[in-house]
């Protein structure tokens, strides 16, 4: 090969001015494939096995096989974004399925094929909002409980923008209404609320909320991912314009924060949605044929004038999504969302019963996962429960939040014994 | 050979609500839920003949310049997979010390490779690392006063990622035009900079496989003006061991994890895109970053911090976590010398695939991609027939600074042989005319689609074929 | 399409003994090896694309009679992966208590769901399960003074492996006629039957799909004259929870893993073939066998031991193990409702294809397969022409009790869509002509194959074609 | 579909005799997926984590990771055994390369395409001798120390012949040749030798054994693996007739003596081979097609006159080792059996040092494995190894057996130690 390009040696082949030349030593050792496997296992091993009640937006759902099997396939796992749409076909019709599964659960009429994460997303809204405002408006609205992640990468996005982003208060784990109608103005371009909420109650007041929002011209914009989805309220029949959340509650285990950002919205805004979409065409044999479309919003065409600077997003855990709702099917999906109410209400029950805890501290329907209220100090019981290989969020000075999501209900049951010796 | 849609197979509605089971009043709830109820075989067959209808580098050469299709190992899937990788955002740190501990000795790697003093693991792919590396610019400008610097240069031949990134960070953009050989035009360059230049983007090589020479000369005039260089990592696999862009003078830079370290693409993420900066910059990046604890265990034990004037969060949590395993599972596999070795093979193949094929390659010296010139043939069909011929075609049209191109990355994983028959598919439709390289593909499992009649009539989802 | 040999791609020939490290003497080792050195990507090509030139179980439906090819849940490979199932068979007891109490609870599941009063775990297929029948009988005659019974009696359409396996175990075999139902002439048996009767070999239902509704009387027949009665469990899947062998009178029983239980047959194994007998025969079943051992722990232990008069071994230790994983997992999966739903639909599915078809099913009622006819067609190659409809042809030209069989078993795994697609297959076949047969099939990766030439000029490695 | 087959239920279709009907009842509990996952997980947890020197015939090869990926193909683990080789070409390719690899290491002209495992492999080598013996001789010879299971596999083989097994002396670790001299006669159809021998040493006189075999036309019959047949004498060079084995040493972890029958021959024996066999042929088009072949031989065409009673065999296991073969290369199947002496070597030394034990106790060349000979008794050394991690043989009162195979430097370090610790 040296022969052909006419070198003597590969060197000869850089063209790097000595000045800058690096000698190669990083200090980084080669292993074998074998040493490289028990070195991240090893290194790995240091995480301690816990039963984790967690949730507020990552849940351990358990996953069928179906969904590695499948997913792992080489040709899903080592495949190009679909820019040659005829060796891509079967890559493209999973996209297509996953925003109609989307389009089913949000009512709305678009959903793209993925964004990073919930927080990338919401911040997606922000600058959609931003370019289809009708108002002079520059306010963001959002629950003041938002979660961190969520809140600042948003700021993040907005940065480069008028907006400014705002909060209102949640009253006792649901919309203040009355505080957020004395907030909202023509002022406001977005308002962003979350079904369920953090702190896992069920929001009672979305229609209201998005009432409030029509009447001021503003984007509502609601959280929530499939599960919730699959039983609450749809966004559409609330009058939602965009629906965000991290879809990977279906297809991922707890990654350590990796997601999947959802993304659907009205039609009206299809040519200022962010993010990819797959559509139908057909052929030169006129036979269906799934394809990357409206690529004139992206940045490889539209460069600044784009509708985000997304390329790379997160197409293969959203076919994890896809394959993991496929196989619960809808009866699946509605029953794991009513479990989730279920488990969640008996566990409280349980925690209720003991002397020093009550539980739910909201007096609402929740879903998935509640605050408990301890009389004792709540960051020594959670580092006791941890200690006994239970792993819950300390959401205030005396408040515990659970999730039920994932845990199997023998586990539920050693939680609630650990629980009990902890308080006592 | 056409696979139905899921809900062509079966469409079940589940009505809620007006059944006994319901745990919730029917005015939280939603009315119905349609969609396909299917047994596992059903699914299973589903997926994957979807799977065989899909090109991946498992299926051949895949030579898309500037995107970068390796191979990847396929034991880093299994570290991925590891059950102790699997842990909540929200654990402690004295419970997630190993994951702690990898994105640790991960910044390391990183910083190392690419010549900077401190990393941040959060973007979760190569764009989000240019918005952190335009974010961390702005905060650092503004933190010493210098919050008017509005534009950002961008030479017309990087990728549209720079110039989005840009704008969605508030700037304006100032595109810079190429000089006769390609590179960077310094008159130009002279002329875009000034006290209002926040920074300048640049890949190197450039988007043409070749290595901007001036480079250090570049980065004193952006320096000069109190402007930061932003280095855009695409193309850092050619020069792995060779060159670093700390030491060429950049002051931020992202690495895309898929084209430099071999993470699968996933027909389109995740990816991972780290950013990493000179010391200067550090208290800037994206909070928390991991840094060793000073508990005086005798294991090292680490924990997360929050930078000073961090720009704060990029995303939910750290990113793409389990693509940032694969990342460190690569590079420890691999360590110096295969490093360095990627980058030799890298440039020998590109250079050994470009003497072997007949269109035109009119800038040289490249390193590990070369644009060709379709010249009187449009590249477009050019690539839709190289799929006849079983093997994924190049980049097309991009940089457009030369005229129908065939931007070409073979990368170091291809064999002489594979080479060899990807030059022959080159080679077999040059000779070819028009007519047949219009009427391509037609041996793959769609014919050409009609990309007009998608974007004017928009069918976004199974819904919308219902209507039809 | 064409995938080249491995020696096509490469060919390296390491010289082993003039180098200097070789550690032993020339004289103890080989002189060279040449085989193909490849990297890891071109591997992965080769075997993905070779991959994709297979029709599996998740390429659509498979209805082989009697070979019954089911749908493999995907979740019991992730259990035979675990690193815990990967132990030595030399390990002793006490560090193996997971695998022993997995084989215990094992050999118990399949004790009742055959009836059966003893089972081993360690035939490592079907045809082995049959030897270690054959030679348990064997044993047990010997054992009570019977050793002249030499003969085995076997219905004409049984399996081949029945014939062979008798033969291996040194038997004559006496094959006995149908009658005109299509099951056991007991006129025949009666004839067939004397004090030189070993054991009478049978399955049920039967190859025709028919059940053989005098088997009360055909193991009284067999008793009576001191024979055993062997159960051939290919067709165990039709009965799951509506009837026993052991209840119907059987002695010995064989079960056939991937056609009961549903592990994947792996292109041709690995399987496993436990056998289950009477309590009378258990003491002569091969050793080791696993047991509760009573060392009064509080968890219950487990140990091996050799029955009192085992025929020894059939295999180098427990057969293919990771194989009883996956079928432990599969029946702990379904449980008792499970089991008979599962020959429920079997059964349904059988009846329903077959009322679906064109060709003429002669012998009813059948359970969960049935044997159709082609009549003038040519049965061979209506199955090639059925390739060409993309689904998988039924075994054929076998019973020859019914002319050009297509002896069919859709299996219970199979939606009524795939069914409705397979039934289109055979009846578009079926109104063909000959001549369209004959040149089927056209749609597959290699057209229709010479077999005889093969034989004839046998090329059995890519050595033999280097000749050429 | 109970319509179309005119049925009002299922039950009907079943034409079972009410006197033998079961209601069911097996008492077997169904569960979920995960359930059931977790079931087998706690169960095979039983098990402990042992670093196995074991090998005897089982080897923990580190198996690269490639191999997992592309076996568990699902086209590859749920097809058919090829009887429609129009669509199984891709499998019938791997078999013809499984053959081709071990014609290659064995320097004869024929490969079947695998028994179950050694055991079935010599079984059906001597029903072979039966089949094409010259004389009417009835003796097959085997070593005295032949591991029980393929002895006692053996006789099962033979008990429908009028073969008889015998056994010759292995001395000081290798055939004693004089003694062997002293046995063959023309009544011996069948002489079996293993390389390496069961003690792990490398016979020495594999060329004069195979001198005796055809002096008195005795099928030469030698045991072996890929790997030891990488570096060892070439069978075809020592007059080997078949060469019988377990060839997942590549490709299977020790999975509870799980295998993989190695089974070659000479040309001559080509009608009598037991197992299937793969040839290449022209499909219509006359391009180069793979098809099962000689299938006349086979039980389900020859019946009671077949070579073997074999049908469903070990393909997918013969896939995974084609490609763990593949994945090493000649180079590095070579560099591993080299390091299968040396490693042995240095252990042996390390061994060998401590007081109370000699090793290696046999003076010869040894493979992967050697006896040690401790001065303690070695049952309760063996059981103090288990109790501190490792797994060993005994093989006599005072003799204990170890095998590096696949044991990392790092973990050989430590049972050094560890024996160190108990035989003081």
């Amino acid at each position: 090969m040296l022969e052909a390009v006419g070198a003597a040696t590969v060197e000869e082949l850089f063209d790097i001015p000595p000045a800058i030349e690096f000698d190669g030593a990083f200090g980084i050792d080669a292993r074998s494939e074998r040493e490289t496997r028990r070195l991240v296992r090893s290194m790995l091993d240091r995480n301690d096995t816990l039963t984790e009640l967690l949730g507020r937006g990552h849940y351990g759902y358990y996953i069928p096989s179906l969904v590695d099997h499948l997913a792992d396939r080489s040709e899903f796992l080592t495949s190009y974004t679909q820019y040659q749409p005829e060796v891509s076909q079967g890559f493209l019709q999973v996209l297509f399925e996953y925003q109609s599964l989307l389009v089913e659960l949000t009512g709305l009429e678009i959903a793209n094929c993925s964004m990073y994460d919930a927080a990338t997303a919401l911040g997606e809204a922000a600058t959609l909002a931003e370019r289809v405002r009708e108002t002079s408006g520059h306010r963001v609205l959002v629950p003041d409980r938002l979660l961190e992640g969520r809140r600042s990468t948003l700021e993040n996005y907005v940065a480069g923008t008028d907006l400014v982003v705002e909060e209102y208060p949640l009253d006792d784990g649901v919309v203040d209404l009355e505080a957020l109608e004395g907030m909202v103005d023509e002022d406001v371009v977005m308002l962003y609320a979350e079904n369920p909420t953090v702190r896992g109650t069920i929001e009672e007041g979305l229609e209201s909320i998005g009432d409030l929002a029509t009447a001021h011209d503003a984007l509502y914009v609601l959280g929530s991912d499939p599960i919730a989805l699959s039983l609450l309220q749809r966004p559409a029949d609330v009058g939602a314009d965009v629906v965000v959340g991290d879809a990977s509650v279906l297809g991922l285990p707890t990654s350590y924060g990796m997601g999947l950002g959802l993304f659907a919205t009205r039609e009206d805004f299809l040519r200022q949605v962010p993010g990819r979409l797959v559509g139908v065409s057909e052929d030169a044999t006129d036979r269906r044929a799934y394809t990357l479309t409206l690529q004139t919003r992206e940045q490889h065409i539209r460069r600044e004038r784009a509708t985000s600077n997304i390329c790379t997003n997160q197409a293969w855990v959203a076919l994890r999504t896809a394959i993991h709702a496929a196989s619960l099917g809808p009866h699946g999906m509605v029953d794991l969302a009513k479990r989730g109410v279920t488990r969640a209400e008996d566990l409280a029950e349980h925690l209720d019963e003991m002397t020093g805890v009550a539980a739910p501290v909201h007096d609402r329907r929740h879903f998935r996962e509640f605050v408990a209220h301890v009389d004792q100090p709540a960051a020594p019981i959670a580092e006791d429960l941890e200690r006994r290989g239970f792993a819950v969020h300390v959401v205030g000075e005396h408040e515990i939040q659970v999730c039920v999501a994932g845990v199997s209900d023998a586990k539920l049951e050693r939680f609630v014994a650990a629980f009990k010796e902890v308080v006592q | 050979q056409y696979e139905p849609l899921l809900a062509e197979k079966d469409q079940t509605r589940v009505e809620i609500g007006d059944d006994d089971d319901s745990p919730l009043p029917d005015d939280l709830t939603r009315d119905s839920l349609e969609l396909p109820e299917l047994s596992e075989p059903e699914l299973a067959r589903h997926y994957t003949r979807l799977s065989q209808m899909i090109y991946g580098i498992d299926s051949g050469p895949y030579p898309l310049g500037s995107c970068t299709m390796k191979y990847n190992p396929k034991f880093t899937e299994d570290v991925a997979a590891l059950p102790s990788a699997a842990v909540h955002p929200d654990r402690s740190e004295r419970s997630t010390q190993g994951s702690l501990e990898l994105m640790y000795r991960l910044q390391d790697y990183l910083g190392r490779i690419g010549g900077m003093d401190a990393v941040t693991l959060q973007p979760p792919a190569g764009a989000a690392g240019e918005f952190v590396g335009i974010r961390v610019a702005a905060a650092y400008h503004e933190h010493n006063g210098e919050g008017h610097r509005d534009e950002v240069i961008i030479p017309d031949s990087a990728h549209g990622t720079n110039f989005a990134t840009a704008a969605l960070g508030g700037y304006d953009v100032v595109s810079l035009p190429s000089d006769e050989d390609g590179r960077v035009d310094l008159e130009a360059l002279e002329a875009a900079l000034s006290e209002n230049t926040a920074a300048l983007m640049l890949t190197n090589p450039n988007t043409l496989g070749l290595f901007e020479r001036d480079i250090t000369e570049i980065a004193e005039m952006v320096h000069d003006v109190g402007g930061l260089l932003y280095y855009d990592g695409a193309n850092l696999n050619a020069l792995l061991g060779r060159a670093r862009p700390g030491d060429m003078g950049f002051d931020v830079m992202h690495y895309n994890v898929h084209k430099t370290f071999a993470t699968p693409h996933g027909g389109g993420g995740p990816g991972a895109g780290p950013v990493g900066v000179v010391s200067e910059l550090a208290p800037f990046l994206p909070s928390p970053r991991v840094r060793e604890s000073e508990d005086g265990a005798s294991e090292p034990s680490y924990e997360l911090f929050e930078p000073d004037h961090t720009i704060g969060k990029v995303h939910g949590f750290q990113g793409n976590w389990l693509v940032l395993v694969k990342t460190f599972a690569y590079i420890a596999r691999l360590g110096d010398a295969g490093l360095a070795d990627a980058s030799a093979k890298a440039v020998l193949n590109a250079n050994y695939l470009a003497s072997q094929i007949g269109y035109d390659v009119p800038y040289e010296p490249f390193h590990h991609e070369f644009v060709a010139s379709a010249g009187e043939q449009d590249a477009a069909d050019v690539a839709k027939r190289m799929l006849d011929y079983g093997v994924h075609p190049p980049t097309t049209k991009w940089p457009e600074i030369v005229p129908e191109a065939l931007m070409t990355e073979p990368t170091e994983v291809e064999s002489k042989a594979t080479l060899d028959r990807l030059a022959a598919a080159f080679n077999a439709v040059a000779d070819e005319a028009d007519g047949a390289l219009e009427a391509a593909p037609n041996r793959t499992t769609a014919r050409r689609i009609d990309q007009t009649s998608a974007a004017r009539n928009p069918r976004l989802s199974w819904h919308a074929l219902e209507d039809e």
